[in-house]
């Protein structure tokens, strides 16, 4: 059973694993593969929830930047202005030991939702607003010279082009959030730098128990990233 | 059948027309000619309010186009506009650009607005593009579309602004000859152009702007030929 | 250099997480570090003839900023056990402690370490407190654990009800439900783990370190500081 | 002393000041306004290092990356693309703990600097070369007909126009990485979000210690966006 | 002059010119005419390289351009390029934008380029703009002062792409003046254009390209007036 390994291949191999197996840190990897595995998965769980409430803020907040109406618009600004201007680290704290329990008993995963998502629709608004701008201004004069509304040329000629252009950096914002959730550790949600935090604190083991989530951070931006660029040049060719 | 009246228009300072009066017969083909940046294209566009005009008035068939309470959204659809950059929308058919008006402002029937605009665009000479996105045409092929998208909404009035100017030339011919046989049938037109050929065989009349302001107007053997104002003379002696 | 380790020593960078109360904390009015570890090691400084800097840090960054020798020792509540003495020295003992359950003042039916199979416990990161939750958790999975980098926020933990009870140092405990918390969380049960004690880690091998700071403590011992500060902090 | 304030104004505002001082968590604030202050200060430091650090890794980076030398471009893809690809939290630990100690004696302060200003680069890599790259493509052709070399054409006419399209982008990144400084918290650098940490853990006031926090944060990063603005502006009329 | 010997460039799968043979005499000017797309712009930076060609050869003077060991960079001074765009350098003045290659390839002495760069902006009819940046310029004042740019550098030859189809109209006339002018100084020229007009007065000879083949060539009244190749024929028709 050389799996199509050379013998010398196979010898080699089985060496290095041998002494790798003697390693103390290496081992801790490897016992807690399954953990790390978790906590990836909890990771990617609070990302997708946070990116979608994140969307919807998002497309609410670049609507009211540029409502005309005055107290949607200063609503609004203030809302991106704040989650723009500040860390999320501090934001997590603020939200997740002193404003959210004013309101309701959050579990820590919710909590962690909850202010990745407020922060990704500050971001989301910026991209969609830019999207909508980026789309040529021609566009709208065609669609108001033939006698459309704002409205219906909003929603039947700007929002369809915009939405091709929003989808790179959104992918982009996806990726960000994704390693933005590592600072929800901070409130004992049991994700993947979490995970780490709790083995080192075991182990003391640094180069090998955050090279491993270094790791699994990396595998899950990249795989995104790659589904980006394939988007993107769906989109492109399209 | 248009009207305007001491139209002015300001971008901040830049004061770009300055007091524009004029009327526009039915089925009468006017051709504005000047120099860039003589307020053509603004002239044009605030006549259809695609930009607001500080002072003056637009009529159209006797209606204030430039009223506060005008339902413009109703009078645009009366006056078609043609853009230099032709602005169809890149993410439907042309079948879909030349319907969408008809369907969703009108809110005529899908079957009946298609019948429509595959007599438009077999007009235009583009019968065989119906399902084709504007990305795959060439710039001569997607002018006629726009122009088709603005006839299928039925206006009174058409709005050339500067159709073939960024034309490669051997498109140009193409555009020209489905604006010359709108105007054979009658259609009302304003027509912003560089083509002083076109101006001269189909225009009944020509306006001459410079400066923000209507210089001369006449027919073209009076513009071309016998041009009275210096400036028209020396803007001729460039082009022709 | 070994050589001149008796007479080079005259500054001791010490390490701690300085937001334990009441060992290790801000003061709130001009931001010192204040508390009773701080006490200690700054008599211990003074009787030894040494100046003292404190540096504040992550309580799961102490054994390995020791390793790292980015400071000298730590004073920080930190139990002497068996699996840190694998990685660094300590000083002989200046506190005793032990483990103590604490829960919200309403909680019935929470008395001892059995009891908290099946519940949602809060502790510290790398806290002996944190591994005795996890060994409960171990005899029954249906435990949670949520663990945090200060003991504060597990007891906010506690304070919200995000968590039923709170594993730690007793001393703390008492400190924080005296001063924040009398009306709403309270001790159950026994003190257990009560071989518990303080002590200050130092480098593997830093004899010169520790020989200072063990015969510093003797001498606050005895000519009563050490009471004196012990009063001050915990009657 | 009325500081041009009518009397009930001037009634009213010191009555709401009784109020407000009869809060614990305001007086906490008000106390440790110096100590917020340092920390700011701590932040500002280590961001302008951290910046300048990534500016020149960055530069590097990006013209590494654009290298056909294999070696050298692989190198670049590989340092942008893990500290692109992870989070720099998990990188402040891993260096911190892990690869740092293996090399030399660094204060925390130090260790942040390092471990931003690695960040940093990478992103600013990135930044380099979409500017490189935004130059129109006619400049390179124009420079090279008239007989320059590759570099010539580079040097004299590609940098410069990159430049300006680079400052705006390079601002926001300034901003970004000032917020992520807060992470560096986590190696126990007394930087401001360190400040509120150790404040939060003796007065559990999570909403006016982390409130204070933001607000001293808001004021750093608005304050450089506003630059950003004005400095856009002055090249966009240049 | 320049000779030009079964050229050959693709894109990807896309063959762009399917071997060009040609020879260009020294003062000759040749204009070059096609379709859009038919390569023209493609032939003319193969010549001095900003494409390198799949197969042929360039010579200029007897020297191989095309050769893997030609001193390219020598070879591009002796070849001005002026483009469709101009590609004036935004961040320097005109007179620097003329001055740099002299100062930064020749190494000549700031004074001496000076000298040279104010006299060719006088040339041009830009002597008053030296020390204005681009973007203040209109698009005819560009393309002059992208043509004084070219000739610093004492080229040759020059390469023109569509000189002018990027201006307004009443630009177009100031360009071609000046392109007349160094014409009739006896530059050898390279004009690949759609101004038929200045194709036939200044003109010496006339290439008409259509999908990457050189078509047909001749003076400019046998292309104009008798063209043979039924295909001339019909681009003429379009765009005369
Ligand atoms: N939205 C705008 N904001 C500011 N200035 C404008 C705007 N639109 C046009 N202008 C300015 O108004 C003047 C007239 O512009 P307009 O486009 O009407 O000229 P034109 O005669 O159509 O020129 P061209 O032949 O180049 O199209 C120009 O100086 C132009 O820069
Ligand atoms: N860099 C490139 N990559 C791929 N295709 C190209 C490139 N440059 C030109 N082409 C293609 O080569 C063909 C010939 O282009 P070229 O620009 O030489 O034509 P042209 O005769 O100059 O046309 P025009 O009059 O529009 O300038 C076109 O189909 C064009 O799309
Ligand atoms: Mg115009
Ligand atoms: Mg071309």
């Amino acid at each position: 059973m050389n799996f199509g390994f050379t013998n010398t291949e196979w010898i080699f191999g089985t060496m290095i694993l041998d002494k790798l197996n003697e390693i103390h840190g290496f081992q801790v990897v490897v016992n807690n593969l399954p953990n790390f595995g978790m906590g990836a998965l909890l990771t990617l769980e609070i990302t997708v929830f946070s990116i979608v409430i994140g969307m919807v803020l998002g497309l609410l907040a670049a609507l009211g930047r540029m409502s005309k109406v005055k107290v949607i618009n200063s609503i609004a600004v203030a809302y991106i202005d704040f989650f723009r201007g500040t860390p999320l680290f501090v934001q997590i704290l603020l939200l997740y030991f002193g404003i959210i329990p004013l309101i309701f008993d959050a579990t820590p995963v919710q909590a962690a939702i909850i202010a990745c998502g407020l922060n990704s629709g500050a971001y989301v608004a910026e991209i969609v607003r830019a999207g909508i701008q980026a789309v040529d201004r021609g566009q709208m004069e065609a669609a108001r010279s033939l006698g459309m509304t704002q409205g219906q040329a909003m929603i039947n000629i700007i929002f369809p082009q915009a939405f091709k252009i929003v989808i790179p950096p959104l992918i982009n914002e996806f990726i960000m959030l994704l390693k933005d959730t590592s600072l929800v550790s901070a409130i004992s949600v049991p994700e993947l730098t979490h995970t780490g935090k709790m083995l080192y604190a075991s182990t003391y083991e640094a180069v090998w128990v955050w090279g491993a989530v270094c790791v699994f951070y990396f595998i899950m931006t990249k795989a995104l990233s790659i589904l980006g660029d394939w988007t993107e040049r769906r989109l492109a060719t399209e | 059948m248009i009207v305007v009246k001491n139209l002015h228009k300001s971008f901040g300072k830049l004061e770009v027309l300055k007091g524009i009066d004029c009327h526009i017969d039915q089925k009468e083909v006017v051709c504005v000619i000047g120099p860039s940046g003589s307020g053509k294209s603004t002239f044009l566009r605030c006549i259809n309010r695609l930009e607001e005009a500080q002072q003056g008035q637009v009529f159209l068939d006797g209606e204030e186009v430039t009223a506060p309470n005008a339902d413009i959204n109703r009078i645009r659809q009366e006056m078609g506009m043609v853009f230099q950059l032709f602005n169809l929308f890149p993410h439907k058919t042309t079948l879909e650009n030349v319907t969408l008006g008809p369907i969703k402002i009108k809110g005529m029937r899908k079957e009946e607005a298609d019948d429509i605009a595959i007599k438009l665009l077999r007009k235009v000479g583009l019968g065989d593009k119906d399902h084709v996105f504007p990305g795959q045409l060439s710039g001569g092929q997607k002018q006629r579309v726009a122009i088709a998208r603005a006839l299928a909404m039925q206006p009174k009035v058409m709005l050339f602004d500067e159709p073939t100017s960024s034309l490669d030339p051997e498109m140009v011919g193409e555009v020209l000859e489905v604006m010359k046989g709108l105007a054979y049938e009658g259609m009302t037109m304003i027509v912003v152009t560089h083509e002083m050929g076109f101006a001269r065989e189909v225009g009944h009349r020509v306006f001459f702007m410079d400066e923000g302001i209507l210089m001369e107007e006449g027919t073209p053997s009076q513009i071309f030929d016998n041009p009275r104002n210096p400036r028209t003379q020396s803007f001729l002696s460039k082009v022709l | 250099g070994g050589n001149e380790e008796e007479t080079a020593i005259t500054k001791l960078v010490v390490g701690s997480e300085t937001a334990y109360a009441p060992f290790e904390m801000v003061d709130e009015n001009t931001g010192d570090y204040i508390g009773f570890d701080m006490d200690i090691i700054k008599a211990i400084g003074d009787a030894m003839g040494v100046e003292v800097e404190i540096r504040s840090m992550e309580f799961t960054a102490l054994i390995p900023a020791l390793q790292n020798g980015q400071i000298d020792c730590a004073i920080s509540a930190m139990s002497i056990t068996e699996e840190r003495a694998q990685s660094v020295d300590f000083s002989d003992s200046y506190f005793d402690a032990g483990l103590i359950i604490a829960v919200a003042a309403d909680t019935k039916g929470i008395e001892t370490l059995d009891d908290l199979k099946g519940k949602v416990l809060a502790a510290q990161i790398g806290t002996i407190g944190a591994d005795a939750c996890v060994a409960v958790q171990t005899e029954d999975p249906a435990t949670e654990v949520k663990t945090y980098d200060h003991v504060g926020e597990a007891f906010m933990e506690l304070e919200k009800g995000g968590a039923d009870a709170v594993v730690n140092d007793l001393a703390v405990t008492a400190y924080y439900i005296k001063t924040e918390a009398s009306d709403k969380a309270k001790m159950v049960g026994e003190v257990f783990q009560a071989d518990d004690h303080y002590g200050m880690p130092v480098q593997k091998g830093d004899a010169a370190t520790l020989a200072l700071l063990n015969e510093g403590l003797a001498k606050i011992k005895a000519d009563g500081t050490y009471d004196e500060i012990y009063t001050k902090w915990f009657e």
